[in-house]
């Protein structure tokens, strides 16, 4: 019954729309008047969710996808006092999303497990750091600092270029080593650039060692000092658009081809004339970029870094989104890092806060040494099990691409077919 | 589940904490969250009387400073919270306090020694708690006039805190003429530092000074003492908790540290306050328990003056802001306080404490005012 | 079900498989006496490695029942078949490549004790294989494809199964070894063994075996003793060409 | 320099030795369960823990008990060391039950496990902590000293120019075990069928089956052992260290697991002799890298020096030291 | 003309020559077939030529050129290409994706001009996947398009192996055991299609096989190697009735069969 019910609902496309405005009206205007609720939140997210699993042509699609993301929830939140908030969790999950894309690059195409993905983040975060705050005045011998914040926007690519150059650096030694080897190599790796970044306060003070890069520009538009949370989440969002963009772009070229081949069969792979070592250091290359980029905003809107953030669970939450989210999936990967984020950011916050407050006044009574507000990552931990048993593929697992074999054989039909002697043609083959 | 609202016809305000409630350092970051309860339980009556209820929000920010900022972005977002005691770790602090600075929450920090802290000029960062660079020198001096120690080996744990505490010590050490035999970083979390202590072993030091906590800092002080090295090993206040003396057992003796909370048991209002605290928790206090305590004691009397400036209404943060900042001479079971132009503490002092046996709180030895 | 025990040594009831949503097997109907070799041909994707997993718990069916020596085995896991007696040579080798040769063929006896025996049966398989034993050392991985194909049959002879089931086992196997395992299988069996055998080289499978079925696209479509088959038309069009 | 250097020898030595067995035995527990689900266990790190806490446990308890204080220490070692073991063995049984074995059921891809094992380390170290602090107040636990006798290991009478090392007897506990443990773990895995069976399911699992091999038995086996192994290291870690914490497990998980990998993973001798070498390395690095570096490094890069170590060695040996090439047939 | 010319090549495991001195040379256009007993060297001599593993000596000339010292993506730029007697399709992905993986080599993309939407780029991946369904309609698999490489039966993933090898459009094609694991019938059409890659493509074919009535009737040419060493060379005919193949490899009924 329902069923069948669904089913044709799948196929009524107008009827799909109706439904879909409806829903994101009504979710809009809830979050509109309960504007503090994270509950009217997220349920404003899951249109997102719902959008993707419609049949809509996919340009549309995209057209509606950005108008929620970009207009709808930005404007319903901003009418709460939460709005910063909102845009604070929004703009992390851009930030990690973008990440996760990047790392989708490398283990969920490429199939190289990389446990030290973190570092290229570092990189770019520290790049724009030391010279958005006073820190390079200690080394370079020429230039004032900090640079201004309009030089910011140079920081992007200038982060992405770097952290691609780490990217390559440390694809050189994963020439040789394979499988978890190499996890442990990009482990290692992670650590030796964490490290080293909390060091390099001597002999020349670069990073300013364990004490971290206070006063970072903020950055500047117009001549608008760039500070809030709301702001910070249109330039996540533009990076993590140009992220979709190439990662969707990528996956279907010869590029990803090559990529999805040599994870799955290197030999074979090689034997098709895929040069082993360009293809997996383009992964290693590409994915790092993104990281790169987001450093440098992340770095702007801490306002100051220090290499706490950077560690070697950084590396493995980062993993886990890729993962959950489901590996060589767009979607989910997009979809697991939002959950991840959105959950330790808000959610689990939210409900520890709660049953604090409720402990607090007397309703539930708790020994202090299980106080809720301790309970975040044993939360966070159950979940991730209980997840990863229930969608053992990811939550949106890979798909394969459907190609249309009828489209593609009414063209091979219209074509000249060196494969096939064509009757009418006869002869016109030389 | 954020709005304020009223109950029982008061009107809710709320407090906020910030400390790592989870992971290695959580035993201080609680005992900030429950002293500050504390304060809350004490003025309660006070507040009723002006028709107010006061709440605490405790949250928990991982010593991460990425959680920080969240959470601080919570904090703002809950209009009903008008103030934050917190950090631990100044790691932490600094940028969650770009957070309270835009949306002018006063924060009043019991723990955040480093210098950056308040240099930045921000108006909501305040302190009562002094400065790593007030501590780093005060326990050299210690160290070099008191002790006599004349070639000194330095440890740091490679944190914001522990390094800016050793380098402020090493600058000054130096400086009073003592000889620095090393400076070498540990890994936080790691349970084996007899590499470092053979390398300090063999350089034979006068005295072995630690920038960083105590989890770290009492295994280092047992380790040494393995070795044979029965000389003074010297901390800051990352070093002032019972469970450095858990760790490190009968080794402890001997040890010295500089802090920023004197002992509270020389005083009887400090002593009722260690009971009330044991009674309402069931744990022994720690050094920053009454500094938690203080914090907030020193946030609610800058509410209260905003509220009565106010005419008795609720008053917005801002007022709160100037109100926190404004306040001189307020007397605190741990220490008295007045905040200069930057929001530091003019009457932070540090204080030298030595264990003699095996048992917290240490002996106090001598208390240093800034001049 | 169970008390109406079948009076055949293997009796497979209505069998079908799936691996996910594919359906593999439509309802297979077959059953292997004491003592006979049957053979199972069919054509690519027909569902003969499927019928052979369905035995040996490989792969466990949705519905039908399998009942060998007396005993209800539909359910069973695999190792617990192979307890009981049934050794299965797999499709594609399944060489334990970081192995030596001489593991490879010891795990083929896991569950024998007897230290004795066991060298006994593997002196028996260098005198099939000598290669094998010019390659003691040397990694299963490593092996060449028709070695490999050696050292699989070798495995499962070390069990001295009850029943064994090849998958194809004349695949990439030289011309002269290949009428060398036909001959091995005609020895087992002569022993006591009892052979259920899958080959592509249906030729050859009907000519050795005692009976034989046809399986196309996951059912039974002809049975019937070798000689039979051999000469029913339509299995002459479909699979000897 | 070099005087310097040489003259701490002995000491750091003793403690990389020390270090070392601790990482060796853990490593292993990494190695068996790699080289039967190819799974990067995360969470044995915090099985390690756990055993700790339950060895800490028991030994409160016991000394609780009137005239058990009066029971030689050895023997309440014992007694703790096997507790901790059997506890953390069947917890590890149970971890593969509830959080591998049905991603196995459901042929779910290979790196999802890692997403259960993360979850576990999570859900273990919290749960640890909430049991540590109702019972004690305090997550951070301190035992009571056993085995804290000091010898001085005279070397510099016979050697002048080394200094004198001195160790506790602790030490020689940590030592003796450890090198029973890996002892006989290595006669059962290359000496005894389950050995091969253990190595026969990890390359192949449904063949391995096919050998009348119970592969659900064999795997929960080996985590048994495992885990066992951990939790057991876990006590020789509260002898050795005498304070421990919920989160003891994750820096010594990395540092074990790097130790696993540098002798080849899947490896028994190699982890073992990686995790010694791991450990000694670190102790060199930590006491001597300032010097050797003259003071451009500090001993905070001991770990930066450990991983290079290891990414040198797998450039060269990509299977690590004791790994042999895995050549594929093509 | 000859297009590959082998010349002593050895290649040594350890202790074990797996091929020892062998040196043949294959007409252009021919199809040549290297039979042997299992393990005589076989799959080591193709391993050679596509560069998977490097000959202790000898050299392989390619018109002339020597391979090697290349990589393997550089023999198959080289226009070598093969299928593999373990089969190893990109098991995950479709079928059509396999082909134009097969492509890769002489697709012109870039994969900035991909980011840059160019429009030949996105004209020359419309032609691929026409051009991949033409090659799959060729080797019949055109229905399979969509499916995963490793859920087809065993027969189809063989013949995919070769459409992926022939999208490379090599000069070359080497063959290891083609025939393994189909039935006569199959191995009818597949004979078929050998034969007519060779005209129609006008590709080299060297083949490795067990199954010597396909041997027989394709190969212009046939190598027998044994332990390593060739022992014998010529026309199908002359192979057939070689005394010292039929001892060492075809048995004495087999030889009849053929
Ligand atoms: N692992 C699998 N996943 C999905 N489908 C499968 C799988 N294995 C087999 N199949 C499908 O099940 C059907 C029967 O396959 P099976 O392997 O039993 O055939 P077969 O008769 O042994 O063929 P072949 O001669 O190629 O070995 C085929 O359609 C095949 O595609
Ligand atoms: N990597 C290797 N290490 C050691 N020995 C090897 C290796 N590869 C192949 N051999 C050995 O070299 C010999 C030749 O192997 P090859 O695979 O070339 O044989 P083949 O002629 O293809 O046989 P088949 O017809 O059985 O496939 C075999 O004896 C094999 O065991
Ligand atoms: C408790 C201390 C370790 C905190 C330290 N004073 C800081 O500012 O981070
Ligand atoms: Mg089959
Ligand atoms: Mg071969």
């Amino acid at each position: 019954m329902i069923k069948t019910w669904f089913e044709k609902f799948a196929d009524n496309t107008t009827g799909q729309i109706i439904f879909f405005a409806a829903y994101v009206v009504l979710t809009t205007l809830g979050l509109f008047l309960l504007s503090d609720s994270v509950t009217a939140f997220l349920i404003l997210l899951l249109s997102l969710l719902i959008l993707y699993y419609l049949k809509l042509n996919i340009k549309i699609k995209w057209a509606l996808g950005l108008l929620i993301i970009a207009v709808l929830v930005p404007f319903a939140a901003s009418q709460g006092s939460s709005y910063q908030s909102f845009m604070d969790v929004g703009t992390l999950v851009l930030i990690y999303v973008a990440m996760s894309l990047g790392l989708n690059i490398v283990v969920g195409f490429a199939g190289l497990l990389d446990l030290g993905f973190i570092a290229f983040f570092a990189v770019g975060a520290y790049t724009y750091a030391i010279f958005g705050s006073t820190q390079a005045n200690h080394f370079m011998p020429f230039g004032h600092y900090p640079l201004p914040g309009d030089t910011f926007w140079l920081f992007i690519p200038i982060g992405a270029i770097i952290a691609a150059i780490f990217g390559i650096l440390l694809g050189i030694p994963v020439l040789r080593v394979k499988g978890d080897y190499l996890a442990i190599v990009t482990l290692g790796f992670g650590e030796i650039i964490r490290i080293v970044l909390n060091n390099m306060n001597k002999p020349i003070n670069i990073t300013n060692g364990p004490m971290g890069i206070p006063s970072i520009e903020p950055p500047r538009l117009f001549g608008i000092a760039i500070q809030n949370a709301s702001q910070f989440y249109y330039i996540a969002l533009v990076i993590f658009l140009f992220a979709i963009y190439i990662a969707t772009r990528l996956e279907h070229s010869k590029l990803g081809r090559a990529w999805k081949a040599v994870r799955d069969n290197e030999i074979a792979a090689q034997a098709m004339g895929i040069p082993l070592v360009k293809t997996k250091l383009a992964a290693f290359a590409i994915g790092a970029s993104f990281s790169g980029m987001m450093g440098s905003v992340f770095a702007a809107k801490q306002m100051y870094i220090d290499a706490s953030s950077f560690t070697y669970l950084e590396s493995t939450i980062v993993l886990v989104m890729v993962i959950l989210g489901g590996m060589g999936s767009i979607p989910g990967v997009i979809l697991g890092a939002a959950v991840v984020i959105i959950l330790n950011n808000q959610v689990l916050t939210d409900i520890s806060n709660t049953l604090t407050q409720l402990s607090a006044s007397g309703v539930i009574s708790v020994p202090d040494a299980l106080s809720p507000a301790k309970m975040q990552r044993f939360i966070f931990g159950i979940l991730l099990v209980v997840f990863a048993l229930y969608r053992t593929k990811g939550l949106i697992p890979h798909k394969n691409r459907v190609f249309n074999v009828s489209k593609l054989k009414r063209e091979a039909a219209a074509e000249k077919n060196k494969y096939k002697d064509d009757p009418e043609v006869e002869g016109s083959e030389s | 589940s954020k709005s304020g609202g009223s109950s029982g016809g008061l009107t809710v305000i709320k407090i906020a904490t910030q400390t790592p409630l989870s992971g290695g350092s959580a035993t201080l970051g609680e005992a900030i969250k429950n002293g500050a309860q504390l304060a809350l339980n004490d003025q309660q009556k006070a507040f009723n009387k002006k028709g107010f209820k006061l709440v605490l929000a405790p949250y928990d920010d991982m010593a991460d400073p990425k959680k920080g900022v969240s959470n601080a972005q919570a904090i703002a977002a809950d209009k009903s919270i008008l103030g934050v005691v917190g950090h631990l770790n100044s790691g932490v602090a600094i940028p969650a306090s770009q957070v309270y600075e835009q949306n002018s929450i006063p924060m009043v920090s019991p723990a955040n020694t480093a210098t950056a802290v308040t240099d930045r000029g921000l108006k909501t960062v305040n302190r009562i708690c002094a400065r790593d660079d007030f501590q780093g020198p005060a326990g050299a001096s210690y160290a070099v006039n008191t002790l006599k120690a004349k070639k000194i080996f330095i440890l740091q744990d490679q944190t914001p805190y522990g390094s800016g505490l050793a380098s402020a010590f090493r600058d000054e050490a130096k400086k009073l003429g003592a000889t620095i035999l090393g400076y070498q970083g540990i890994t936080v979390g790691e349970k084996d530092f007899s590499g470092v202590i053979s390398q300090a072993a063999a350089t034979k030091p006068d005295l072995i000074y630690y920038g960083g906590v105590y989890a770290e800092g009492g295994l280092i002080i047992k380790q040494a003492r393995q070795q044979g090295l029965n000389i003074p090993i010297m901390g800051g206040d990352g070093m002032d908790s019972s469970t450095t003396v858990q760790i490190a057992g009968s080794a402890v003796k001997n040890v010295y540290f500089s802090t920023v909370v004197g002992d509270i048991t020389k005083t009887a209002t400090g002593r009722k306050f260690a009971d009330s605290y044991k009674a309402t928790f069931h744990k022994n206090v720690e050094g920053y328990s009454a500094y938690g305590y203080d914090s907030a004691g020193v946030l609610l009397k800058g509410l209260m003056t905003a509220i009565d400036k106010n005419g008795g209404k609720l008053p917005t943060r801002q007022q709160v802001t100037t109100a926190v900042r404004g306040v001189q001479n307020y007397d605190g079971i741990a220490t008295k306080v007045s905040f200069d132009s930057k929001g530091d503490n003019k009457f932070a002092k540090i204080y030298i404490f030595k264990f003699d046996k095996a048992a917290y709180p240490a002996t106090e030895q001598t208390e240093i005012t800034k001049q | 079900m169970a008390d109406e025990l079948s009076k055949h040594f293997l009796e497979l009831t209505h069998i079908e498989s799936f691996y996910g949503k594919i359906q593999a097997l439509q309802g297979v109907n077959l059953y292997v006496d004491k003592g006979e070799i049957v053979t199972l041909i069919g054509s690519n994707g027909a569902g003969k490695s499927t019928t052979l997993k369905s035995i040996s718990g490989q792969v466990t069916p949705k519905t039908g029942s399998i009942l060998f020596d007396g005993k209800d085995i539909t359910k069973n896991p695999t190792h617990v078949n192979a307890h009981l007696g049934i050794a299965q040579v797999p499709e594609g080798r399944r060489i334990f490549p970081r192995l030596s040769v001489r593991e490879n063929l010891q795990i083929g006896a896991f569950a024998e004790r007897s230290k004795s025996i066991i060298a006994e049966r593997m002196e028996r398989v260098f005198g099939y294989f000598p290669r094998l034993k010019e390659r003691l050392e040397q990694k299963g991985g490593t092996m060449s494809g028709g070695e490999q194909q050696m050292l699989a049959i070798g495995r499962a002879l070390m069990m001295k199964p009850k029943l064994l089931m090849l998958d194809e086992p004349s695949m990439g196997l030289a011309p002269i070894i290949v009428e060398q395992i036909f001959d091995i299988i005609k020895e087992m069996n002569k022993e006591g063994m009892t052979i259920l055998l899958v080959e592509q080289n249906a030729f050859q499978a009907l000519q050795l075996a005692d009976r034989g079925y046809v399986i196309q696209t996951g059912n039974i479509v002809l049975e019937g003793p070798c000689s039979e088959l051999l000469t029913n038309q339509q299995v002459r069009e479909a699979y000897l060409a | 320099m070099l005087q310097q250097i040489i003259q701490t020898l002995p000491q750091v030595l003793v403690d990389g030795l020390t270090l070392g067995f601790i990482y060796a035995v853990v490593a292993i527990g990494y190695t068996m369960v790699y080289g039967i689900l190819e799974l990067i266990n995360f969470a044995h790190g915090d099985i390690f823990m756990t055993g700790s806490f339950v060895g800490a446990g028991m030994l409160f308890f016991l000394l609780s008990i009137g005239f058990m204080s009066s029971v030689p220490s050895l023997i309440l070692f014992i007694i703790i060391i096997l507790v901790a073991a059997i506890v953390t063995g069947v917890l590890g049984v149970g971890i593969e039950r509830v959080a591998y074995r049905p991603l196995r059921r459901k042929n779910a891809p290979k790196l999802i496990a890692l997403i259960t094992s993360i979850g576990i380390s999570f859900i273990l170290e919290d749960a640890v902590r909430f049991i540590a602090e109702l019972k004690t107040g305090n997550y951070i636990l301190t035992a009571p000293p056993m085995f804290q006798h000091r010898f001085v290991l005279n070397v510099h009478s016979v050697f002048p120019f080394f200094n004198n090392a001195t160790f506790q007897s602790s030490f020689l506990v940590v030592s003796i075990v450890t090198i029973i443990m890996l002892i006989s773990l290595d006669i059962f895995v290359n000496r005894t069928k389950w050995g091969m069976a253990m190595r026969a399911v990890a390359q192949d699992r449904e063949t391995a089956s096919l050998m009348s091999i119970n592969v659900n038995r064999v795997i929960s086996v080996t985590f048994f052992i495992g885990s066992a192994l951990g939790g057991a290291t876990g006590v020789l870690f509260l002898i050795q260290y005498g304070t421990i914490d919920p989160y003891i497990g994750f820096i010594l998980g990395i540092k074990a697991f790097t130790a696993a990998v540098l002798g080849g993973i899947g490896n028994i001798r190699g982890a073992m002799f990686g995790g010694i070498l791991l450990g000694v390395l670190e102790m060199f690095a930590a006491a001597n890298l300032s010097i050797i570096t003259n003071n451009a490094m500090d001993s905070g890069y001991k770990d930066v020096f450990a991983f290079i170590i290891l990414i040198l060695v797998l450039i060269f040996k990509p299977e690590g030291l004791f790994g042999k090439a895995a050549v594929e047939k093509v | 003309m000859n297009i590959l010319e082998i010349k002593n090549l050895t290649k040594k495991f350890g202790g074990l020559t797996a091929t020892s001195d062998i040196s043949m040379s294959v007409e252009k256009n021919s199809i040549t077939a290297v039979i042997g007993p299992n393990g005589a060297g076989k799959t080591t001599f193709f391993n050679m030529i596509t560069a998977v593993y490097k000959p202790t000596s000898g050299d392989i000339l390619l018109n002339g050129k020597s391979l090697v010292g290349l990589k393997p993506h550089q023999v198959c730029h080289f226009g070598i290409t093969r299928t593999f007697q373990n089969i190893r399709l990109f098991s995950e992905q479709t079928v059509l994706e396999n082909v134009l993986v097969g492509m890769h080599q002489r697709l012109k993309s870039h994969w900035v001009g991909t980011l840059l939407h160019l429009p030949a780029i996105t004209r020359e991946e419309e032609q691929a996947k026409v051009e991949a369904y033409k090659i799959l309609e060729y080797v019949g698999l055109e229905d399979f398009v969509n499916e995963s490489a490793g859920n087809l039966p065993y027969g189809a993933q063989r013949r995919l192996e070769i459409a992926r090898a022939i999208a490379s459009q090599p000069k070359i094609l080497l063959l290891d055991e083609p025939a393994a694991g189909m039935n006569p019938k199959e191995t009818k059409s597949l004979t078929d299609l050998i034969h007519d890659m060779r005209t129609r493509l006008n590709v080299t074919i060297i083949l490795i096989e067990h199954d010597m009535k396909l041997v027989m009737e394709i190969s212009d040419y046939i190598y027998v190697l044994d332990h390593g060493e060739l022992i014998a060379s010529g026309k199908p005919d002359d192979i057939r009735n070689n005394k010292r193949v039929i001892e060492a490899y075809l048995g004495k009924e087999a030889s009849s069969l053929g």
